[in-house]
């Protein structure tokens, strides 16, 4: 079974801005994400997402390169204003191929 | 007096404490988010749909005056909230405008716990007090997010928060629910109503238990806030009242309405103001916003403020 | 034509147009799941009881007749259906099958939409109509499942398909209720039914405010699927209800019962069809079978197709 | 006997056996948690209130002689069953403690299905019952919780347990039910009560379907607890009610009274009990305590437990 | 704190799938899993389980042998027919002989 | 994007030690967390968690000291008496020098 090694860009952010980093993912060509409901605490403490309820998280498998352009641009848009955290890891994925 | 004791023996008031208590004895209750939302789903489509059907029933003419009266309230009041904290609080341009559009807009359950207690005294509101609260809703947030434009300061993302306070979900639900009404009329909205009317009052109750929660974790900012806000919480309320009263009674409103009106100017949005003003001015602090609209306004507002607004009314117009 | 006016005033129908409307704003209204999986819960055991409450009073001879009809309908639908699209349409043989099998199986909604509109023109169908919903749902499935295999095509995993169809939550609950309601019968029932007998059009109107919203999602896959799913999705339930008014004609159901036995034969599965179909013929593309069912032929049924049947009922019984 | 039988043909107890059987025909049914969860916290309210609207008309030495008799049951039932378990079983300490919490702690489900069980017999019990269930709720808890102290084995955090247990979302909704029922007396009710009311009867029905699952998944265990533990399921309640029937009879309670407090006190908790024993007897095994509580005990009640229980109170006092 | 070099299998999947890609995990020796509620868009685009609102995660913590294993059944069985991707991780786990 | 690399600490637990987890990680200088509901079945088999239907994820990316000090408290705590499992991966998180 060939893996191929790729990155696991995760973002957790306020739930607004879902939609704004799923197109940010989809512009750096990745095939696909996946979005998992979570709720969390970080260094700006309290916020108008704790009252909507969640953070939302958000993993997408991409080519290293892809992986930078993503992290670059999630870092630039919303770093500075908002709540988010975002790191990558490396996978050993299924037909790895198919999400290059 | 007597009316505000007799508002802290009514059940939704009782369930709103209910809530508050749960934390500070760290119950372990926890309310489903679901429920949540199911429940401001139900009672939004509920007041649209009876408010709608009530609308089939009134002339335009009769609805005139009071909706140009809510209007104006709602272009007001986001000025005079922003004047009060910027110039004699000084708080940044950002904070400031984010107070506003909060205090420019309204709370449904404050406006709902109005009526019942008006129904509790025995007296109906007009039919379409909700078409007047949707009326409101929208343009307290919408001046106040111009306001640092005006002052040629930039606003992140305008149009996305402008197309959030337009089309959220609490408007959107509000008004479909106005239309539906208006169009199917009393007839037809005959075999639905068991289910949006009887209900109703117990949904309410619920959803107050699960705002006694929510409020209750907002205490703990209370401090942080500093007292100017906590000030600011229960004084910019009685006086968009005031004002309210003032406006209501030139529109003709009953007493009722009068009291409903100045209730739901009064009250600060915790829905539709933070979502968008977490859009267009990202640098507003939640936990002021918040605290003030939903630490202090809210539950001011259902246990002293309809009393007293209720009792000013009969002051001025009586 | 009037009754199809009279048909978009109805509460329930306006609450489709208005979940369809929250898609086109891009209003940032949620329906949460557990709602909607708890109103279809609610919706299928209220329907079951229903019946099973009316079967208690009803001679088994009485109901034979519609019995066979409704399982001859079962059986012949899905196969004119898997003519239509495999021989004139030249449709690869899974996605062929996958859709007999959706327009040989049901809506639960579509069939209760019948039922509230018959009522508004204050005619009542036979009370036993639920149990044929649940006689109807099941065969059409099989039988279109069946057919990859008599023509030798395997199947994945047939087996586990034909579990999920009969255990199927929606199958369950609704014979479940049946059987329940038969033997709790009427007095037994009484404490439960207010519950279930006078939140119900209430419930049915949130339900299809989310099936507006899933519909309208679905829209953006017309241009996809091409210009003969589309007719196909207006045809077919047309054919059938057709088909199913002289089958019901025969069986000397009356004619609200008739109109509501042609809506059910004529609307196409959208729950229990497509997790079979998933699981028997995993190559079948769900975005042609469930833009079919529920981008066409759904809304299709509710605003016009009732109304039509109805009209064609009167017309060849009458 | 006829009576057992009419028990199930009693809806409720038909849905439970639904729930039961969607386990077994491998159905995809799947309860919503977040509905279970409203549910409870609906059906936990509605007593509460009830309970307390009823308080608020009841003289308090009515209620005096009641009270104490729930009281010694609560303090007396874990220690017959720690005996039984510890001393004729030999079961360890932990696990001899987890069980006699729960036997000691109520379960308010079986409660229900006590009272509807009377009503349909044209019995009302005590009003005051709800305040009974909470009174009876917690002390079996905390003292089957000591019992390891007293005999100098430690409990992890004993404290954080017991905070669980008089804080814990359930006894937390009842009782504060209660306060805002009494407060709030008749009228100010009026308004909330449909909601709670009329709608509960079906509320039930839902529950007990969703429990019926739950057990059914527990059933799997009842080959690993062994003979004596589903001995001890059964024979335990039966013990604990013949002793509630006596101290019920002593206090003047009614025949329909009676039957519920000996059905409250014969059943075993397994919402307050398990989180308790979670937390103060981690090494004491769920599915024991579990099984028995909610595999054996529960359904038992509910099926043959109730009219025997009735059957034996009408023995006893008549 | 020792802590053993293990492997983390994810597996995202259509809801259906999951009680057959549990029964897998099993038969490959793994001593647990966890599950997760997520929803997501790939290369498939619109979905039956779309409608059925949600994905599946499915994670377990195996031995690299059982992880190639389970990669293996995974994509013999689903890869053609279903909307599913795999992938794993080196992970380092809290008395990791307790899942080998 | 300079990207630094931390640890991500992953606790799978049953419900109600939330709360004692979340005290040790802060304890232990972490700046945030991240937590989602999941399910799952382990060597434990039944557990009372389960009838409270859910475990719970608990994430926390942190210096590897910190790492190294959480698992340590963790497993001494819970490890005898609780369903629980705590893993750590290697990360890069974005800003990683927010985390430290
Ligand atoms: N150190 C951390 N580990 C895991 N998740 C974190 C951490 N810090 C922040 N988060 C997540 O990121 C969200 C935003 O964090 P912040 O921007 O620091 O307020 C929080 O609500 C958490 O869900
Ligand atoms: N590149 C990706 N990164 C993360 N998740 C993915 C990716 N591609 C697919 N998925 C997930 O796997 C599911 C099936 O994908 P697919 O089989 O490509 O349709 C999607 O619904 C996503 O939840
Ligand atoms: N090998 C594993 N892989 C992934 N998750 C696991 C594994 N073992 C246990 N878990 C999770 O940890 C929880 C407790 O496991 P245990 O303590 O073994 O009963 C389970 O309910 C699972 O959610
Ligand atoms: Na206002
Ligand atoms: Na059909
Ligand atoms: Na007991």
């Amino acid at each position: 079974m060939e893996l191929v090694e790729l990155q696991n860009v995760t973002i957790i952010s306020e739930r607004f801005l879902k939609d704004d980093i799923i197109d940010i993912i989809k512009k750096n060509s990745a095939k696909g994400y996946t979005l998992t409901d979570v709720s969390g605490e970080g260094s700006r403490g309290i916020r108008a997402s704790e009252w909507e309820g969640k953070n939302v998280k958000i993993e997408t498998v991409v080519s290293s390169s892809s992986a930078d352009r993503i992290i670059q641009a999630i870092s630039d848009h919303y770093f500075e204003n908002y709540a988010v955290i975002a790191y990558t890891q490396t996978v050993n994925v299924v037909r790895g191929d198919k999400y290059i | 007096m007597e009316s505000i004791l007799s508002n802290f023996s009514s059940p939704v008031v009782l369930a709103f404490v209910l809530g508050i208590a749960s934390k500070f004895v760290k119950s372990d209750l926890e309310f489903p988010r679901p429920l949540y939302q199911s429940i401001s789903i139900y009672l939004l489509l509920a007041i649209g749909l009876k408010g709608g059907v009530e609308l089939s029933k009134t002339t335009f003419s009769v609805f005139l005056l009071p909706a140009t009266a809510t209007l104006a309230l709602g272009i007001i009041t986001p000025l005079t909230a922003f004047v009060i904290i910027r110039y004699i609080r000084k708080l940044d341009m950002s904070n400031s405008a984010g107070l506003a559009a909060h205090y420019g807009s309204v709370s449904m359950v404050t406006f709902l716990v109005a009526i019942s207690f008006m129904e509790d005294k025995g007296m109906q509101p007009e039919g379409y007090m909700p078409t007047l609260l949707a009326l409101l809703e929208i343009p307290g947030i919408i001046v106040a997010l111009m306001i640092p434009i005006a002052v040629s300061k930039n606003v992140a993302s305008l149009g996305k928060a402008l197309h959030e306070v337009v089309t959220g979900s609490s408007i959107f639900l509000l008004i479909g629910g106005v239309i539906i009404g208006y169009i199917a009329g009393p007839e037809k909205f005959g075999p639905v109503s068991p289910f949006f009317v009887s209900g109703f009052q117990g949904a309410l109750f619920l959803f107050l238990l699960e705002l006694g929660m929510t409020t209750a974790s907002r205490f703990r900012d209370l401090k942080k806030v500093g007292a100017f806000i906590i000030f600011f919480g229960v004084f910019v309320p009685i006086l968009h009242a005031v004002l309210a009263i003032y406006f209501g009674y030139w529109a003709g409103l009953s007493t009722a309405g009068i009291t409903v009106l100045a209730t739901m100017t009064s009250s600060a949005s915790y829905i539709a103001a933070p979502a968008a003003v977490r859009i267009a001015l990202p640098k507003a602090s939640p936990s002021i916003y918040l605290t003030a609209s939903l630490g202090i306004t809210f539950p001011f507002n259902i246990t002293l403020g309809i009393p007293l607004y209720y009792y000013l009314t009969v002051l001025i117009t009586g």
